[in-house]
């Protein structure tokens, strides 16, 4: 099947932040993402859990598809939000089905 | 006045409102995997924050707009503003904190903590000691002025750039909008709406808080056991002393104004609280530099339960003295 | 008769019901992050069909099981069969949506909203109007035919494939089972189960409708200002003119069967009302080229709130009129 | 006395609870979609438990400390103990399963049910049969120690290795923690604790056990629709006679330390229930090469359905009957 | 420690057509897959969030590992239920441990 | 924008096991993890959902950013972990910003 090459980009980041996260991710001429849950978590900040947690706490994966000479873009994007921010973000090569989305 | 306090602190001690907290409490320092799903927990939120709003309003609708009202609200921002300013100053002088982690901080124990007001009005009824209706709306008002006055606090040492569309968020936070929103509609319906969801709203209103505190002692729990070590004596001192310190400026503010016994113990427990949901979200929008860790176990860990076990029969005790209510 | 509409929509509209609805709807469009969590609503949404279902069926044990059940169920599956097709001529005339579209959005039209329904049944018993209990079981005949009718007018166009597997998926529906099968177990349990679940499932009822009408009410919001700009003057047109159509055939059939003034009033709500859940799911399914956007914007943006508001207390006011009910 | 035991039967088989979990189960063996979200259901365990915890121990306060209940304790952790051995012997000889597979279920014959057990309360509720309040503790005894049997009956193949921390886990369990958490607040607040919250924890308790049990039978049937052809007939057999011969046990332990009709009732009922909680995730972390399928269709599938359904008439009918109770 | 070449795939797709991706999957030979929940994403066809959704809406991401000599049939598989619908499909060259199991 | 080689691994486990292996990797040397819930899935044990299931049953996803050169101990610690119970690994090659945290 014809798969066409691209990127993958993960954000983990704090919940709170999620809007302006996408917000950048958009007018860095991103066309889609997905938003994954996330349980729970371990880094320089400490350990922490989703469970029982209220408020708009915890952190969230951004998930995004894009065209590597689309990717320097995104990430000067992401890295403005994320820069000050608890989270990580890593970069995979992939392939992807009907690239005219991306 | 001891002794009376000393009673009440039993009285609500043995409670089963404090008993389910200090279970969830023990049963996560035990490191017990007893926990309450996060959609659970906002579920109870929404419906303690709905009930306590309609309650509210619907008082207001019985009792008639008090002219007191806005001068209560007026008292409560002006609280609100105000106490970052003295928390700061003694975080600095009781802690070795920096400039933004005391900020952070101080934020928080000008804003306030709903159960901590939900539990209070819960000892009030069981004392039969009315309190005014508004104080829900009192509440509301102060969650987020104190956020600016942390903000501001931060910014003197040049880091709190400001974060388009924060204030907007802060505002429409989702228990403020959902407080003065359920207030509004508990006032407008008035004493017929309240009939017609009471056995939702009213009645397992002590049940449903049981459950969400047995929550709260979980979340407090899992915090200090996995942020130990965060906190110094002098920081826990703080937690202990602010809530104190709170609690006088709103009896003062509270007698200015006028309100009931009821409402001056409401007034004295929304200025010792300290928030753990607006404005920590707040600070890691508008001030991630600052240690997440320091200001959620000092509000949830420390101050939560001082003013659940120990602060509010003290509260309520000083407002029947002072007022000389029954 | 345009005296008591108006008396009952302003008593409607000052009910904790629809003022809810309304906190939600503002609070979504004026991008407050107050959310109820999925799982939450899916738990609400359960709550009430089996409630609804459950008093349904008890009502049916007590009143004895009457000749006009199957009647009734028949004319259901008859405008259920039937209303998609008017509203799809009249989308084709009102608006320019493509042959695709519009014959999603008629199959909508032709099932029903349950939370309406629900909604229309507290109205009521707020006026001390009774009704069949089996209207219960109407409502579920009537989710599911419509969506059959509205394959058939996109496969007229050569694009409805059928999809293996489609048929079972629409009739084993989470909701269409649970309605049944609650109904079912209040018929078979009567009085005496009523009784023992009554606590549970009728007094708390008004409370939790409020829940979850907020809910609908964020959901109708967010919708709205996110698809702002999806609808033409024409499909918002329709989205209130098609309720107002389907509530004139409901009330002919009503009548032709024989209902009682609550009966007639809920067979014109059933009518009237536009599904958010079921058809929008099947609607994925089999007819993904339909963009979602529109019909669900449609249903749950502008009929929805329509009929909660206005709707309701129109078609109570004419069944009372036309059955010459109290 | 079968004409009792028909009578009960028929009665329980009727009634909203035991229709609730039928309803679930059909759902879930047609492959309707209907689900409670993972959530919900984790949030309806955490009021069950609250709730019979929470009521055994104001029962206690009400009653006075029993000399009993060191006594029942005892028998309970006895028969925990001791029934895996009797459960072990049994699958050998009836059924395939490999040792590791045996011990595994073995362990979960000996720990028990809760929702059994809460639902023959209300049983015994219903018929107005009184039991003693502390068997909810003996039900919280009786969770772990069949555990430690069956990694013990394991363990004689040489696999069971033993893991760190995992007793601690076992004893931690999040609903027995919950359980005997709740037995001692309602110890520590009486009458008194249990009229605060009783419109929570009481009027609608039978409601949300039928929104439970609609689950329960949801997650079984898609159990056994997912598993089947796991068990063989053997395995069956067992499900369905293990639990006579735990009742067995049961009774004549009930009567040695002279329990009451409802006492012995359910006395029996818990040991002749099977867990499908507690012990399955103990399982996963301790004996990972049992196969879950096995256990958990077997416990949740034959052996809970029997019991709510014949089960527990039978064990209610037969210690009436064998201590002359009413 | 010894591993062996796989790909990983990743299906973002509507929640009411997960049987039907899965269903397929498995009659093109996969041998297992994960199931995640999706708190929200964005696309040609808009912004869309779980948050109080009733019924089976929104998304659910579908992750496969496979050996490389199934991905062919894998895609064919996927693209026959996602081609119509909304979603997104991205392969990723991987390592698994304990190739025999896929 | 200046990114570092690292790898990116994902460990789909049962959950009442999140614990030790989160621990183990720990103790491995990993400074980081997020854990993302899973809904269902399907693989040699059958299929699984985890609607309406009570207890800390179902199955989480561990996603791990590691320094290349740590990749062996950590897959040694995880195997310690998965390897008697239900589970699998995939390791991708991946890019990170500020290479410093892992
Ligand atoms: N090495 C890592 N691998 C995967 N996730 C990580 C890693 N480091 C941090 N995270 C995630 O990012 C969150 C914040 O990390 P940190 O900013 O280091 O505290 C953690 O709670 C994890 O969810
Ligand atoms: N470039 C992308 N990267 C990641 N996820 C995407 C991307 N495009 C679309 N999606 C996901 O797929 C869903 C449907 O996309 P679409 O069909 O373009 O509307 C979106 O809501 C996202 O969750
Ligand atoms: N090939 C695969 N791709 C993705 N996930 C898998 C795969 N095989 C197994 N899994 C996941 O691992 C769980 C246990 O797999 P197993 O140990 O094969 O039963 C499954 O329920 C899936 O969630
Ligand atoms: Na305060
Ligand atoms: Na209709
Ligand atoms: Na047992």
């Amino acid at each position: 099947m014809q798969t066409h090459t691209a990127k993958r980009v993960e954000i983990v980041i704090e919940a709170p932040l999620e809007r302006r996260l996408t917000d950048a991710l958009v007018k860095a001429g991103v066309t889609g993402y997905t938003v994954l849950p996330v349980l729970g978590g371990s880094g320089r900040s400490g350990q922490w859990t989703r469970e029982g947690q209220v408020g708009r706490s915890g952190m969230v994966a951004v998930i995004c598809l894009i065209r590597p000479d689309r990717l320097d873009g995104l990430l000067e994007a992401a890295f403005g939000v994320v820069e000050r921010h608890i989270g990580v973000v890593s970069i995979t090569d992939c392939e992807v089905l009907r690239a005219e989305r991306f | 006045m001891v002794l009376d306090i000393l009673n009440l602190a039993a009285d609500n001690l043995l409670s089963p409102i404090i008993l389910c907290f200090v279970l969830g409490l023990a049963a996560a320092l035990a490191r017990s995997d007893l926990s309450v799903p996060e959609a659970a927990a906002k579920a109870l939120s929404i419906y303690l924050l709905f009930a306590i709003g309609f309650k509210g309003g619907a008082s207001v609708a019985a009792h008639g707009l008090d002219a007191r009202l806005l001068a209560s609200v007026g008292v409560g921002l002006v609280l609100s503003f105000g106490l970052p300013f003295v928390a700061f100053a003694l975080l600095r002088v009781m802690t070795g904190l920096s400039r933004i982690d005391a900020a952070a901080v101080a934020a928080h124990y000008g804003s306030i903590s709903i159960v901590t007001f939900v539990a209070a009005t819960s000892v009030l009824e069981g004392r039969a000691i009315s309190s005014e209706g508004y104080m829900v709306a009192v509440a509301a008002a102060m969650e987020a002025p104190a956020i600016l006055s942390g903000l501001w606090l931060a910014s003197r040492g040049g880091t709190g750039h400001s974060e388009p569309g924060l204030m907007r968020e802060i505002l429409l936070n989702g228990s403020i909008v959902l407080l003065l929103g359920s207030f509004a509609i508990g006032a407008i319906t008035g004493a017929e709406g309240l009939e017609r969801i009471s056995s939702f709203i009213v009645s397992p209103f002590q049940g449903v808080l049981c459950l969400f505190l047995l929550d709260m002692g979980l979340v407090a729990g899992r915090g200090l056991r996995e942020q130990r070590g965060v906190l110094g004596l002098g920081a826990v001192g703080f937690g202990v002393l602010m809530p104190l310190i709170g609690a006088t400026a709103g009896l003062g503010m509270g007698l200015l104004v006028g309100l009931s016994t009821g409402g001056v113990a409401l007034m004295m427990v929304l200025a010792a609280s300290a928030s753990y949901i607006a404005v920590p979200a707040a600070m890691r929008v508008a001030l991630p530099e600052a240690n997440p860790s320091v200001y959620l176990t000092l509000s949830l860990g420390v101050t939560f339960p001082f003013n659940l076990t120990l602060g509010i029969p003290i509260y309520v005790a000083v407002a029947q003295t002072v007022t000389g209510g029954s």
